[in-house]
Order: C-alpha cells, then structure tokens, then sequence
C-alpha cells in the first residue's frame, strides 16, 4: 500500500532523514514511537505531500511521489499529490481546524465539497460519529469554544469523514483523558476491521502495543527497529530501543 | 479649458475659511446705507475686469483705468447720486459674498436676477436683458428648438441660466461641463444631443464648427441686476429710481447705443417689470427653503454612490482575482499581476481617468463618462485591494491550508473555502478605508461630464450663492455615505469575529 | 484664484491624450512655408483672446471683432507680407503646441523669447520688451532692489520670466503661488520677504495694499518674439526682415504709441540683437539636453519625498496612538479615537489642507507650508494607519496576549512586544498602499505654496513646452519613488514572515 | 495559598461552575484528572483571572479576585489580576509561544522586561534548562521550525524562567514522549523541592500518582472528589470516580 523508499529530507541546515525506507502493507496498523523530535511528524507530512523532499521516492497505492518541486510543481505532480491525499486522511499534532465553521461544517465540508455526498446524509454521518465520542452536544459550537479534547476528537472525526484508505493519526489521544481514548481506540478499531491501513504517531505505549500490527522506532530522524509489538516491548534488539523503552515501561 | 470646476470647487472651499482674506486686497470695508456713500463721497461698486470686454475691461489706451458698459452705468448712477464711483475688483465667483460682507455698496457685473440670489440680496430693476442659443449637429433635424429636447441628452456650463432653463424643463438628460469646448466636442461626436448656452459662447465656439448648426431662435431672456444687501433698502429704491430715470431720458439707451449692445429684447425693460420676470416663470419650484435643493444634492449623492459602489464592486472582484493571480497563479501570469499593482499603484487616478475617456476615442473606443468612471476608478482601486487581499491571506495559519489539502479540497477549493473566508476578516478594516476614500476619489471624474455630489454642490452653490447652507449639507451627505459604511463593516467584522 | 496650477494639472494631461480634440475647434489645420500662406492668401496667427488687453482682445463696439497692438502688428506683418491676417484662437497655454501641430502659422501673443522654447520653435527678433517689478513690506529697509535678496524668501507665479529670474539668481527661496494674489497676501503677514512680478500685476495687486511699497526700479526685462515652427526657416527671415523695416519706418513705434506702450526700454529693440539678450543671460546655464532638468526635477521629487515621508511618520505615530486608545483606552478616550478616525477619514484632505494653512491664521496660528503640509497629510492619513493596525491586532491570535499576561507582562508591555510586531508584518501591504498613494495625494500640497514634483513639472514643461518628455521623467520619477517603498515593503515582508 | 470559593462561570448558555470550592496549601502539588470537557483548563484560568467568572471569589497568597468586570476592569482590579499572575505561572494546553521570537527571545523576555533581570544572566538561566530537557541546540529557532513536543517543552521552559510561587500546568506532557515526560517530571520535581506549589491537569495516571500530594477529580464542572492520590487510585468513595478509573486503570 505504502512504499518509502530512500527519503532524504533537510530543514534548512538539519539533515533529518538520510535515507529511510519502509513498506506497509494494505490494512496493517503500524505505530510510530520514539523521542520527542525524532521525525515523526515529518515522515507523515511526507507521505501525503506536504512536506517537500529531497531525494527519495514515497509510493502510495501505486501513485508515485518523487522529490517533489515544491517551488514550481507541474500539474502531474499536482496531480498525483491530489490523487494521494484523496486516499490518505490525516489528523494534524495541531489539530488545524476551520475557525470559520462549526464543528459540524468543519466535519462535512469535505465529505459534500469533494465527494459530492449529500449534505443531509453527510450531516448524519458526522452526527453518528459525533455521538460515538461523546460531542453531539457541540455540533454547533465554533472551535474557539471547545476544550483541547474535544477540539482532538472533533480533528479525528474530520479526517475519518472522508473515509480514506490510508489514516495518518500524528498523536491521536495527547489531549484525551485515558477514557476518551478507550472510545477513540474502537472507533478506529473498526475501521481498521474495515480493512483501513492506519499509521499512528503515540506516546502511550499501551495504546501502540494493543493496536498495532508493528511498530516502528524512531529516533534522530532513522527508524532504529521495526517489528511486531510484542517482540519490540518485551525484546527489542537496538540499545536505543531497549534504553528508551526501560525508561518508559517501568512506570 | 477645465479651469472652471477646479476654479469653484477651490474657490468654495476658500470662502469657508478665508473670508477674511480677500479684504486686504480690496479697497474697501465700510458698511454703509444711501447716506454713508453721500457722505464718503463715493459708491463703491463691485466687479470683475477679468470678465472681459463689454462689461468691464482695461482700457486699452490707458491700461490702469477701466472701460466698459457697465463702467458707464456706475458713472451715471454715482453721478446721479452726486457721488463718483469707484470700482472694487473680485472674482465674478466672489462678488456677491464681498457684497454682504460689505466690500462694496453694490454688485454690477453681469449678474443674474435669480430666485436663489433674491434670497440673499436685493435686485434692481434690470438693467440688460440677454439671451441663449440651442447648437445641434449639422444632420439633426428632430430637434428644432428647445421644446423638442425632452428626452434628449443637452449640454451646457455649471452655474448658468441655461442650465437653469434646462433643468426647469424637466425631462430634459442635462449634461454640466466644466469648460466651453467640452460640451460642442462632445456634441459632434455624438455623445450628446445638444448644447444650450449663451449665445457668445455658441456663436464662438459651436457656429464655426462645420459640424453643427444652430437650432431656433435665441430664447431664454434672462436680466441682469444690480445686486445690493438686503438691508439697504433705501439704496435699492434710489438706484430703481435711477434705472427708471435713465430709461426714460434715453441715457441707457445711448450707453447701450455706445457699445454696440442694443437690441429689441432691450424694449423689455421698458415694461413694468419687478425684476422678477425673464427666465424666471421657469424655476418657479425652485423657492427658499433649503430642502428644495435636496433633490438635487441627493441625486448627486445618488450618483456618487452609484459610481462608487459599483466601482468598488469592479475592484474587490478584480482584486481578488489578481492577489489569486499573483499567490497562486503559473509562472509569468503572477509576475503580470505584480506589474498590474504596481503600475496602477504608481499612476495617479487622473492619468488613467484621462486616457479612458479622451485617449481611447482616438483608437476608436468611446465610452460613456459612466463607463469611463466605473472602468477607470475599479481598476485603479482593484490594485490597492489587491494588496489588502495578499495580507489577509498571509495572516492566515498555514495550517488551514494544509489541513484542507489533506482533506483532498484542491487548492483552488481550499482557498475559497477556507482561506478567503478568514483573510476577508483581517481584511475588511481596510477595505472600508479603501472604500470610504473611494467616496471621495469619485469626485475626480467630475472632469469627465459626470455631475456627482461635489459636482451638484458647486453648481448649486454657485447659483443660489448659499455656500455654508449648502456645503453643511453636503459635508453631511458625504459623511453620511461614509459613516453607514464604517457601521455595516464594523457589525460585519463583530459577526464574523463571533464565527471565528 | 487657484485655477491656475489646476489649469496646468489638467491642460498638461489632456495634451498626451487629445490633442487631436482641439483641433475640431481650430480654425485651420494646414501645414503651410511661406509660399503657402501668400497661396492660400492669409496668415493664420495664433493667439488667445482671453488673455485680454491691450494684446488681443474683443472691440467693445463690435465683440465679434477683435483689436490690440498684436492685431494691429499680425495686419501689418500680413499687408507687408501682401495677405490677409487671420486670427486663431487657442489657449495661451497651447499655442506652441497649436503652432507646432500646423494650427497656425505663426503664434504671436506675449510669448517671451527663452532658450527652452527655442529648443522647439524659431523665434523672430524681438518685438517687444517688457519688465518686472519687485514688492516689498512698507516697513522693510533691507531689500532695496533685487540684488538683496539673497536667503531671503520671494513669491512669484509659475511659468514667468520673474521665476527664471529669482532661480537664476541662486540663493533666493523661491515660491510659486498659483494666483496673482496670494503673494502678496503672503507678503502682507510676513510668511515671504518680497514678491517678483510682471508690472502690470504688482501695479494692480501690490501697489494698491497699504502694507507694500515698490523696492528698486523695475527690472529683468524681456522679450517678445513671434513663434515660428522650426522647419519654416524662410518665414522667420521674412518677418525678422519685416519687422526692421516696421521698426526703421517707425510704424512699430507708432502702433505702441496708439496702445499707450512706448516707453524707454523700447529703444533696445532697434540694437543689433539677434532675440537671444535680455534676461537670457540669467538662464545660461539652462541648456538643451534633457539631462539639465533633471536637478530641478529631483528638487522637485525631493520635496515630495520629503512632505510624504515626514507625513507618513505622523500618520504611522498618530495612527498607532489612535489604534491603542481605541483597543486598550478606557471609556471617554476610545470614543474620542473612533470619532477622531470617523471624521478624518469622512472629510476631504483639501477642506483640511485649507482650514489648516487658510483657516487657521484667522485665529492668530500661521503655519509654514510645510508644517502645514505636513500635520494635514499626516493627520489625514493617521486615521487611514489607524484602521489597518486595527486589522492586524485583531488577527493575532488572543492567545498571544494570554500568554504574555499571564507571564506576568503588563497589557501594555504585551501589546508592545508581543501583538504590534505580529500586528505590523500583517498591516504592512495595507501600510504600502497608503504610503504609495500619499505620494500622489502629496500633490495637492501646491495649493499652499508648496513645490513639489508635480508642481515642477507643470512649471517646467509650462515653460519649455517638452510636456511629453518631461512627463515621461516625471512619470517615472513618480514610479521610482513608489516601487522602491514597494519592493523594500515586500523585502520586509519575507524577512518578518521568515521570524514569523 | 490558594482558595477558591463558590465558583460560578457560564460560558453563553453553558453553565459549567455552579459554586465549587477548593483550598491548596503553599508548597502542595494537585493533580487534577477527569474526563476532556469536564472544566479543568477553565478552572486553571479563572486562578491567574484570564477567564471571567460570574460570581465566587478567588484568593491567592491574600490578593482577591472577585468576579471580576472584564468589560470595564476599575484600576485596583487589574492591579491585583497583574499581582497574581505576576506570583502565578501559567503552561497552555496550546502553548501560544510567541512565533516572531526565537526560543531563547521566548524565555528570556518576561524575565529581562518584567523581573529587570540582566540579559546575560536570563540567558544563563534559560540556557541551563534548556540543557535537562535537550533542547540547546534549538534555542535560535523560531516555534514553527519545532516539533510538537519540543514546543511544548519551550512553553514549560518559558513559564519556569519566572520563578512563580505558584505553577498551572495545563497537560504539560501531552505532546511528550515517555521518555522526555520523566525529565519533564524531574525539573518540576526539583521546583516542588523548592517549594513551588502546583497545579497539574494531566491524562496520565501514573504521572498524576507520582508527582502529586493530592488529586482532584472533575466531571462535567464539578469537583467530584478530591484525596490522596493512592486512596484515590485504590479506593475511590464515588460512584462516578470509580467507573473513570476502572476504565482508565485496567490498561
Ligand atoms: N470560550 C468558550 N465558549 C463556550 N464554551 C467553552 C469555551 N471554552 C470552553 N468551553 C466549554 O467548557 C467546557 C469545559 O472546557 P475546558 O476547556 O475547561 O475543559 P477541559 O476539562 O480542559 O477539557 P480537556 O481535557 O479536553 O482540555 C467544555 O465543554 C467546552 O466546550
Ligand atoms: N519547519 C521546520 N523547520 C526547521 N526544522 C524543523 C521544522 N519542522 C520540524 N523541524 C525539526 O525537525 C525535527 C523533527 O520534527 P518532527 O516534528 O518531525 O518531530 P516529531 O518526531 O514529530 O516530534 P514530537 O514528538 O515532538 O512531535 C525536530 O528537531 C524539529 O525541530
Ligand atoms: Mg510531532
Ligand atoms: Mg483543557
């Protein structure tokens, strides 16, 4: 579903990635960990097209993604940039929701604008996710008026109203007491049973241990180890893995 | 050749605040009824030798002194008095408020008895009575006369009797030009249907252009009057006195004789007329009160907001489509539209104004003064909104754009959507700024035939002399364009800061 | 009064766009060497009627005919030249303009001799010479003549020969009124120390206000000479040669005795000059190439730079403090700022202009123009600044003053630090905008005696005729001042959006 | 230290306060937990008065903030909000760091402006704690060149460099990887040491168990229970308390 191959990727004079690659198959669930800073944020960013790279090559369901001129694209790359985003939804670290709109337009907006649905029907099925984590009494609030955690859960709902194959979640639950995040894990967890592939960005172990099919490590923007949950918490094989992760776990 | 409005409105300007002004630079500041001048000795009489021959002018053989018929009427006048008269030089603009301000005994100058000026001054009985001439093209033939222009398109000068006969038709499209050539231009061209003015002015400049022809006989007598304050009642029955005596002895007659100025419209002032006659049965609803000028003012107003709101229209759409040009636009089309703002930016509005309306016909391209405005002053403006656009969208969080992006809205979408909709907030304060000069840069098309508001108010003004009155409500009407604006963007901008 | 400049403004325009338009109104249109004139047997000369006696002007007994010494001189040149003379009218300010298209023949009308209108024209010897006149205080002592007045400040009108005079003389602050009367009002209350003109104006204006006196003789004499297209060299040696005899028979002699115009100074006519002397002297170092205006141009725009750039550093400052008592001030104050911001935006910048530098000496305030210039434009433009700063703030995000709050930072200390410089990088196009059009508005700043660089313009190509080459200069001076602000704006711009 | 007492704040039609009250000790550490939504940020701002309340009173180290005007503030009322915030020290659920000014120019400033202290030595300062938390290779960039937990840790840094008496820390690790949450969790650590009292909103359990003298639990605008943290964990006396826990504790 998702091809990563060789991406180099520089910040004015910070050299983040050097050459990563990763391969991630239709419907798995792969979580993102590792420090603060490590690039993770930046390697979603990168695979859906809005972070320009250096040199290096991103693949989605087919759709081929080179170092993208950012400065002067040409309408194939505009093109395909559109077509990936189209099937990847992503929920941003800083929520970035439409302060113009209320909560329920900030969900149907793209649903009735892009795919063409009806806005009625797209009403309810925003509502029906909004019940789901507990927000249908602020449909009609504006986000200004909203508390960080539900300004998250709103951002999160946004992104699945689109129904995309791919999910990018950059740090779904950070603002969500650990019950919310029990009722945002199942929602995702079903669309996942739908066959979604889903790559998340946490800080909660727990979470990425009991929702993910692999987890991937990063750390100074390199992916240090990759491999199944359990093998990574209980045996992992880098140094770096095991000293992040004994400082982590024994709490 | 457009002297004349810049002329009035500067000049209307100037009397508000530098009435005092003047007075050192003439020669005299006595009020004074019929005994102060016996006692002084001398009546002082106001007028402008600017004006030109035959009213009064510098002798050619003795450029210090002046000559004129009207010079010869003030001698017989002082000499029947038993005083000698002494001339007060003003603009013609400014004779009658120099008169109440009492910088001369009276007012001799060509001057119209009109019901406005009565408000203000007392009349003699007339002194000379004058007439217009209706100039149409060489080929017309529906229009004869002057009862055949209901409908039509008719030029004439700001302040004039004809534009008071026209008006007082009433379904009559009346065109105000500021200067002499204008109107016989634009009617050979075609733009207008007729031009009625006073008949030197048509047998100077309309008779010798083979393009047009004169329509009718002349009409429109309208009678010149001495004008003299209020107060001095006494002056004024002394002077009819005179008049009437001078009539009779045939000495005016021979003054007239002398210049050359005699005609049979001149037996008129033998009948006993009060003064009130002439032209005058034509601006009968024209009376007192100030709020008969309302609708003039406000139709001006009308048209100054006409012409700003739609011009305005004109510059926020093309604006907004030269900021998405220059943010978003391929290649050499951003560049354009950098050069786009930058070269209307840097020219002034007259310039461009100019080569709309006088340079285009060259190539062919005549429009409308309407036309012109509305093209001239939204292009103009769409540079400045364009600018005001690019910082509302700069200022907003690069955030909205990339989470629409992701959603899969294409930019174009995205930025309708999303983007303008938050810019348009920031950007609103100064669109009103941008909108409320618009009010006031819509003044300038006045040079291109288009009467609005300041237009109106100097026609107005310099017929009815009631400078104050008048530009107090004018003041008022512009304010009054501006200030709901102020209002309507404020509530706009609290509306949308609640949706924020 | 003011028509002057506006006049100029507007007539200078107009000629880049239509000139073809006058020529409807023009008698003749025919190129023709002197063969074509004793052809076509009369001599088209050009003059305008307007400008009055003695030279040209309308015969009282007959107003459709007109007489003046010139009258007399073109139907002795034309006998001479065995044709018929046949007047053309045109404005003063086109006649070369007119001769140059091939309107007329010849233009003969006051029009001095200077090296800059022989750039374009020949001139015939001169055939008559005039001089000026200078005015001072009664009470002034020091200035006896024109060699005193040295840093002294002296006002005269644009486009004359006095201005060529006192700007050639080097150390004398020249200032340029657009009438004839306000230099010597001016004059009266002590704002400049003398006033150059033309004899007849001092004689009229100066002479009679109890508060001037003449200073010295009169002076700086000048010619006039007959303008003559550049290619009909064969009709300039046959008037030259006509004019000597005129001059040798003493026909010339006896047509200025007729018009009173004889005087001493007339001898130098029959001198060996060949119409370069008089004043020409003083204007030596005014030569061809365009490259010699350019110090007089950049004076100009240096003036302008200067009257914008001092106003928009009010406007900046005094917006700002309108923005803050608006935003933060507490109950009274706040109203006053929206009030103060309402009005000043609702009013026209000339009514302001006017109260401030004609208004205010009323009550005993005179400003300088340049004060005047200064505080007008830059309270104007405050309330403009005002508007904008007030849409930057509010687009900083209200958790920036949060955090500052709660860091224990005053609101005031916040507002400064935190919300201003995000404020400023959002109303920075908005703030080039109206730098950029006070640059033009900056223009109407002539009407209180100040020259800046359209006034240079008007000035200059009134008195070299090279309207469209200078106009192209001054167009593109125009530009390089607002594009230089435009690209600095747009520098800052990326630098403060790079710290963003 | 701090009281709180009968507080009331609606936001438009949302009554959220209806009268709670609450005491804190010099030197204490309060946790507080609940569900997103239940008032906990508010409460946090209505302490240094960046919210208004409608009616209760808020006391702290003896300067009283009553339900303040924020339309028309008399003098003596800003004057005591400017005294409290000035004792207490605020870290946003948001950060709002400041985005023209680099990181050390966002430490540095309210020190240097506000304390009088020298540049030099706030740099000093600044620069020290930058060091525990990682982050002196990026104190001459500008918050958006940051990542989401690096931010976070320059809005705790900033917050720090004050030295308040009293810290609100608004879900000061959210964005934190474990890893980072425990360095985060030794520097305030230290400051309690020194006396600091603290006011922690977090979603994590064990870090609100760790660091805190007391805990207090919110739901929908109300304070539901407040105790020991390991009598809160182990033994919840309500209903409501129990059910948050059982949820969150059983993973
Ligand atoms: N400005 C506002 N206008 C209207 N309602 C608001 C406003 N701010 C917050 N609210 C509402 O008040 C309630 C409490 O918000 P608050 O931010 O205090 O919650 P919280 O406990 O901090 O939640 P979280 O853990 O999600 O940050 C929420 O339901 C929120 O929607
Ligand atoms: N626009 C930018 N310009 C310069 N440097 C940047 C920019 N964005 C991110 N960085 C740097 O790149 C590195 C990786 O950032 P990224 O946001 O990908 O980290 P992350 O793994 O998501 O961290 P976190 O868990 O804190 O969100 C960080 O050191 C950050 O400072
Ligand atoms: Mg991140
Ligand atoms: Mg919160």
């Amino acid at each position: 579903m998702i091809t990563v191959k060789d991406l180099h990727k520089s910040y004015n004079d910070l050299h983040l990635f050097k050459g990563i690659s990763l391969n991630i198959k239709k419907g798995e669930v792969v979580a993102f960990i590792g420090p603060s800073g490590s690039g993770k944020s930046t390697f979603l960013r990168c695979i859906n097209g809005l972070e320009y790279f250096q040199k290096g090559e991103v693949v989605v369901d087919g759709i081929e993604l080179h170092s993208i001129n950012r400065i002067d694209p040409t309408k194939e790359d505009l093109e395909a940039i559109r077509k990936i985003r189209l099937k990847v939804g992503m929920v941003f670290q800083q929520f970035n929701l439409f302060p113009h709109m209320t909560v329920l337009e900030n969900i149907i907006e793209a649903p009735v604008r892009v795919l063409g649905i009806d806005k009625n029907t797209a009403s309810e099925n925003a509502l029906a996710l909004l019940r789901r984590i507990n927000l249908e009494n602020k449909v009609n609030c504006h986000p200004e008026d909203l508390s960080g955690g539900e300004q998250q859960r709103v951002a999160i709902v946004r992104a699945l109203a689109m129904k995309p194959e791919v999910m990018l979640f950059d740090e779904p639950t950070s603002s969500l007491d650990p019950e919310m995040v029990g009722e945002v894990l199942s929602v995702i967890k079903d669309l996942v049973d739908e066959g979604m592939t889903t790559l998340i960005v946490t800080h909660l172990m727990h979470f990425a241990r009991e929702i993910s099919d692999r987890v991937v490590v990063f750390d100074k923007g390199d992916i240090i180890e990759t491999g199944l949950p359990d093998e990574i918490f209980t045996n992992p094989k880098i140094g770096r893995t095991k000293l992040f992760l004994s400082r982590v776990l024994n709490k | 050749m457009f002297k004349k409005i810049f002329n009035k409105v500067i000049f209307i300007l100037s009397l508000f605040f530098i009435v005092n002004l003047s007075s050192n630079a003439s020669f005299c500041a006595e009020i004074s009824p019929l005994d102060k001048i016996k006692e002084r000795g001398s009546i002082m009489w106001g007028a402008d030798a600017e004006g030109g021959a035959p009213y009064i002018f510098p002798d050619p053989k003795d450029p210090e002194k002046f000559i004129g018929f009207e010079v010869d009427l003030a001698e017989a006048i002082a000499r029947e008095l038993g005083v000698k008269a002494k001339h007060v030089q003003n603009a013609w603009d400014s004779l009658i408020p120099a008169l109440e301000r009492g910088d001369c005994d009276i007012a001799m100058n060509g001057i119209e008895i009109t019901p406005q000026r009565k408000e203000h001054i007392l009349f003699s009985r007339p002194y000379y009575v004058y007439v217009e001439q209706l100039v149409v093209r060489k080929e017309e033939t529906a229009i004869k006369g002057i009862d055949d222009l209901k409908g039509k398109k008719v030029g004439t000068l700001s302040g004039t009797v004809a534009q008071n006969i026209l008006e007082g038709m009433g379904g009559v499209d009346v065109k105000i030009y500021p200067g002499q050539v204008e109107p016989y231009e634009d009617l050979a061209i075609g733009r207008i249907d007729g031009v009625l003015l006073d008949l030197p002015i048509a047998a100077y400049y309309g008779k010798p252009n083979p393009k047009l022809k004169y329509a009718g006989n002349p009409m429109g007598e309208g009678l010149y009057g001495i004008a003299i304050r209020k107060e001095d009642e006494n002056l004024k029955n002394k002077i009819d006195e005179i008049i009437d005596k001078l009539l009779r002895t045939g000495e005016l007659k021979k003054i007239y004789e002398k210049w050359d100025l005699w005609n049979a419209a001149q037996e008129k002032l033998f009948e006993n007329i009060q003064g009130e006659r002439g032209y005058v049965d034509l601006e009968k609803s024209k009376s007192a009160p100030v709020y008969t000028f309302f609708p003039y003012l406000i139709k001006g107003a009308g048209v100054t907001i006409l012409i700003s709101v739609t011009s305005m229209a004109l510059a926020i759409i093309l604006g907004l489509f030269l900021t998405l040009l220059r943010l978003y636009g391929r290649k050499p089309f951003n560049n354009l539209a950098v050069a786009y703002i930058e070269i209307y930016r840097g020219t002034p509005l007259l310039i461009q104004l100019f080569i709309l309306y006088y340079g285009l016909p060259n190539i062919g391209i005549s429009m409308s003064p309407f036309l012109a405005a509305f093209i001239g002053l939204g292009m103009n403006y769409a540079a400045y909104e364009a600018e005001l656009y690019r910082a509302g969208i700069m200022a907003v969080p690069k955030g909205q754009m990339e989470a629409g992006l992701s959603l899969g809205m294409s930019q174009g979408l995205t930025v309708q959507r999303i983007i303008l909709p938050q810019a348009f907030r920031i950007a609103l304060p100064g669109i009103t700024n941008d909108f409320i000069a618009l009010f006031k840069d819509s003044s300038l098309v006045s040079i291109i035939a288009m009467v609005e508001l300041t237009k109106t108010y100097n026609i107005l003004a310099a017929s009815t002399l009631r400078f104050f009155e008048l530009g107090l409500i004018t003041a008022v009407l512009y304010f009054g364009m501006s200030y709901p604006l102020s209002l309507l963007a404020r509530r706009l901008e609290n509306k949308l800061k609640r949706k924020k």
